[in-house]
């Protein structure tokens, strides 16, 4: 039996050149399951690079991202089944209903029950906009929305690019609580942002 | 052994010189044309190459 | 809400089948949107019997040609937004780390397009050829071989659209790309057309576009698949 | 193992770079003394075709020309796939520093194929199976040079017009066979007849070492551009700085 597998997620020695640009200049991380991770840095420091170069939209010229003991590159797609990203974009289509959407971006992972679906709703704090085409809901809204995807994705890793934005106090209150229950319940959170994250036992991950 | 009465006959091709010295003219003028870019393209990354190197001779060109 | 109550993974086939009804539901949203193919193929080949005659013996000899041509315009047309609007809003990011092959889902998307937009060309094909004096006896055959071309041409202009996503002014860019791609079905398709105003067999054509059709619907997914992840990124 | 480790060093970019500087010189001067020889040998020495008279010594330039245009894309897509499966920016590279030569093979084919036909067929243009599926190679190439040139980012102009390349590669025996199943269809095989294997000896050793001249032309122009695209693609390497201190 080789060495017991190292749970979580490892970066080791991650460079990535965008252009001219040296953005990352061998990044590590030891992210094991149940650790609540906050990536700062100035603008342009590379922390949606990290991001995505860990969810394999981008690959590193130098070093490798490693899941659960096995390299990302190698796991492929059932990586992705393990791992929800929430990016910039809430990744909702504007003609179908918040319910459509997620209920077909959840249903790709797994079988989801209307139960689910209006449970997570009203947590997110919009079950009564849920049967509305998103084009009329607002930028918070459809990030709530877009969390609901992730909450119930049933994904250990969770990636969130900049989850505040758009979001009211309150709002910001109930994703950090959620990000700080899904650490706790043996997930790896990763979350960039520039504000500071009022969490206990939240590490964070500088990028020069 | 060379079927050319005269340098004249050669030229005329028996007739088809209008169309057998153009295909070769426009075959010769594009392989001279193909060189002749290939040349510059590699001066030109050469040259790109060389002043990057001017500019940050000292500092971040690890490998 | 933690991971993992017993929940059943969704199936290959279950997903591809849940990004098929999404697509057409979504195509449904906008019934104006999904006519604009039929329109242009309507007007494309109208403009062939003005700028050439109106005898209507003289139409039917090269009626295939308007017919092909005009359908192929017509799907190109509608195949440039493919992925477009689904990188935009970040959907597209959704299906590569969906855990579903996404290749598979790529298909799902071209016969999506395919049942959007060119089922209704295939629909506009009798009306089309009833205007070139085509026999009706042909109509069958005409929109039997008008069916697979189209559905080719999705398959081939999934890839093209995934390739030119990242670039501008990509409609243009998808037709130089597409066309030259396109041409057995072409020839294949406006062969088959032209055999059945005759009224002589059609296996020939029709067995030979079926066949450029299965291949392409089996290789061009992967290329879009892999199209799809050079352009995030 | 001897066969990984040479295949693992094409995937290293100095090296690469060296040895197609040092071969690109005998690859140009071979070209040249295959054309030239082959050229006089075509031109002056073979004797005239009986039914074609002295217009079938365009096939000396023709025959090659079109040779090339093909074995240019077939090479372009092996390259785009050794650079998309194993990662090797050599490989496109490589891609990229063929696509102009074989687009202009492709053109002088046409080209060549319209003057001969013009005294044979009494046109400039005959919608004959070879010239027809040559144009289409030639579209093909256009919509690979567009779209490498529709992406500002180099990596993703690589990957996107190797795809394009793979995709192209199987299409054209498709697209080949059918033009020649929808000629054969409305008239039957042209005149142009100069088929290779019927030709004597003194007419065919020339087309040969035309052949070859073309060739080692190809092959010159990819080592040369080769290296350019190379120091496009490799800007912050060190091996660079020393390769260029102590001049090219």
């Amino acid at each position: 039996m080789t060495a017991p597998t190292q749970t979580g997620l490892q970066v080791q020695g991650v460079h990535l050149w965008r252009g001219e640009r040296h953005v990352l200049r061998g990044v590590h991380l030891d992210a094991p399951l149940g650790t609540f991770w906050h990536v700062r840095g100035p603008n342009g420091a590379g922390k949606t690079s990290l991001l995505r170069v860990v969810a394999g939209f981008l690959w590193p010229e130098d070093g490798k991202v490693v899941w659960n003991g096995q390299e990302t590159r190698h796991l492929g797609d059932e990586f992705g089944a393990q791992m929800a990203c929430l990016g910039h974009e809430p990744a909702l289509k504007a003609d179908l209903t918040a319910r459509e959407n997620i209920r077909y971006l959840v249903g790709l992972r797994r079988a989801v029950t209307d139960v689910e679906l209006d449970a997570a709703f009203s947590r997110l704090g919009i079950a009564e906009h849920a049967d509305r085409p998103t084009r009329m809901l607002s930028a918070g809204q459809k990030r709530r929305a877009a969390m609901v995807r992730v909450l119930l994705s049933d994904a250990s890793l969770w990636l969130l690019d900049e989850p505040f934005t758009n979001l009211d106090v309150a709002g910001v209150e109930l994703f950090t609580g959620l990000l700080a229950e899904h650490a706790a319940g043996g997930g790896v959170v990763l979350a960039t942002t520039h504000q500071p994250i009022p969490a206990p036992g939240v590490r964070t991950l500088e990028l020069a | 052994m060379n079927q050319w009465a005269s340098f004249g006959e050669w030229l005329a091709m028996g007739g088809y010189a209008a169309y057998v010295w153009p295909s070769i003219g426009l075959a010769i003028g594009t392989l001279l044309l193909n060189m002749v870019m290939a040349r510059r393209r590699h001066a030109q990354a050469l040259q790109r190459a060389l002043r990057r190197l001017a500019v940050d001779g000292n500092g971040n060109g690890e490998a | 809400m933690n991971a993992g109550e017993g929940t059943v993974p969704t199936g290959m086939l279950a997903a591809a089948a849940a990004t098929f009804r999404r697509d057409v539901a979504l195509a449904f949203r906008r019934p104006g949107q999904m006519l604009q193919p039929v329109v242009f193929f309507l007007i494309v080949t109208t403009l062939f019997p003005l700028s050439l005659s109106p005898q209507l013996s003289q139409l039917r000899d090269i009626s295939p040609g308007i017919l092909w041509v005009g359908a192929l315009l017509s799907s190109l047309l509608a195949l440039e937004s493919l992925f477009r609007a689904d990188l935009e809003d970040g959907t597209l990011e959704q299906w590569v780390i969906s855990g579903q092959p996404l290749a598979v889902q790529v298909l799902a998307r071209i016969l999506a397009h395919w049942t959007v937009s060119g089922l209704p060309l295939v629909a506009a094909a009798p009306l089309v050829g009833a205007s070139l004096a085509v026999p009706a006896s042909a109509f069958g055959t005409t929109m039997l071989l008008l069916g697979l071309g189209t559905l080719c041409l999705s398959g081939l202009g999934a890839a093209g659209a995934a390739l030119t996503l990242g670039s501008r002014r990509a409609s243009v860019l998808l037709s130089l790309l597409v066309l030259p791609l396109a041409m057995p079905i072409l020839i294949f398709g406006a062969r088959g057309v032209d055999l059945a105003i005759l009224g002589e067999p059609t296996r020939g054509p029709l067995l030979l576009l079926s066949a450029l059709t299965i291949l392409t619907l089996s290789l061009t997914p992967w290329a879009a698949a892999s199209a799809v992840r050079i352009s995030l990124e | 193992m001897a066969t990984w480790t040479w295949f693992h060093k094409l995937g290293s970019p100095p090296h690469v770079y060296r040895i197609a500087g040092r071969f690109a010189p005998w690859f140009g001067w071979g070209a040249l003394l295959c054309i030239v020889y082959g050229l006089f040998g075509g031109l002056v020495l073979a004797p005239p075709d009986y039914q074609q008279k002295d217009a079938f010594r365009i096939i000396y330039v023709h025959a090659p020309a079109a040779w090339l245009s093909l074995s240019c894309y077939t090479a372009m897509a092996v390259a785009a796939f050794v650079g998309l499966v194993w990662r090797m920016k050599i490989a496109h590279a490589a891609a990229a520093a063929l696509a102009p030569v074989g687009a202009s093979f492709a053109f002088v084919c046409l080209a060549t194929g319209s003057l001969w036909g013009r005294p044979m067929w009494g046109t400039w243009w005959e919608w004959d199976a070879r010239l027809t599926s040559q144009l289409i190679l030639l579209f093909l190439y256009l919509g690979y040079m567009a779209l490498r040139s529709a992406h500002d980012d180099l990596q993703r102009a690589d990957r996107s017009s190797a795809v394009l390349a793979i995709v192209g590669v199987v299409n054209v025996p498709i697209i080949h066979y059918s033009v020649y199943w929808w000629n054969s269809l409305h008239q039957g095989a042209t005149v142009m007849k100069a088929d290779r294997p019927s030709m004597p000896t003194e007419m065919l050793v020339p087309l040969l070492v035309m052949f070859l001249g073309f060739t080692l032309f190809q092959l010159w122009v990819l080592c040369t551009r080769l290296r350019a695209e190379i120091l496009d693609r490799e800007r912050n390497a060190r091996w660079l700085q020393e390769q260029l201190r102590e001049g090219a």
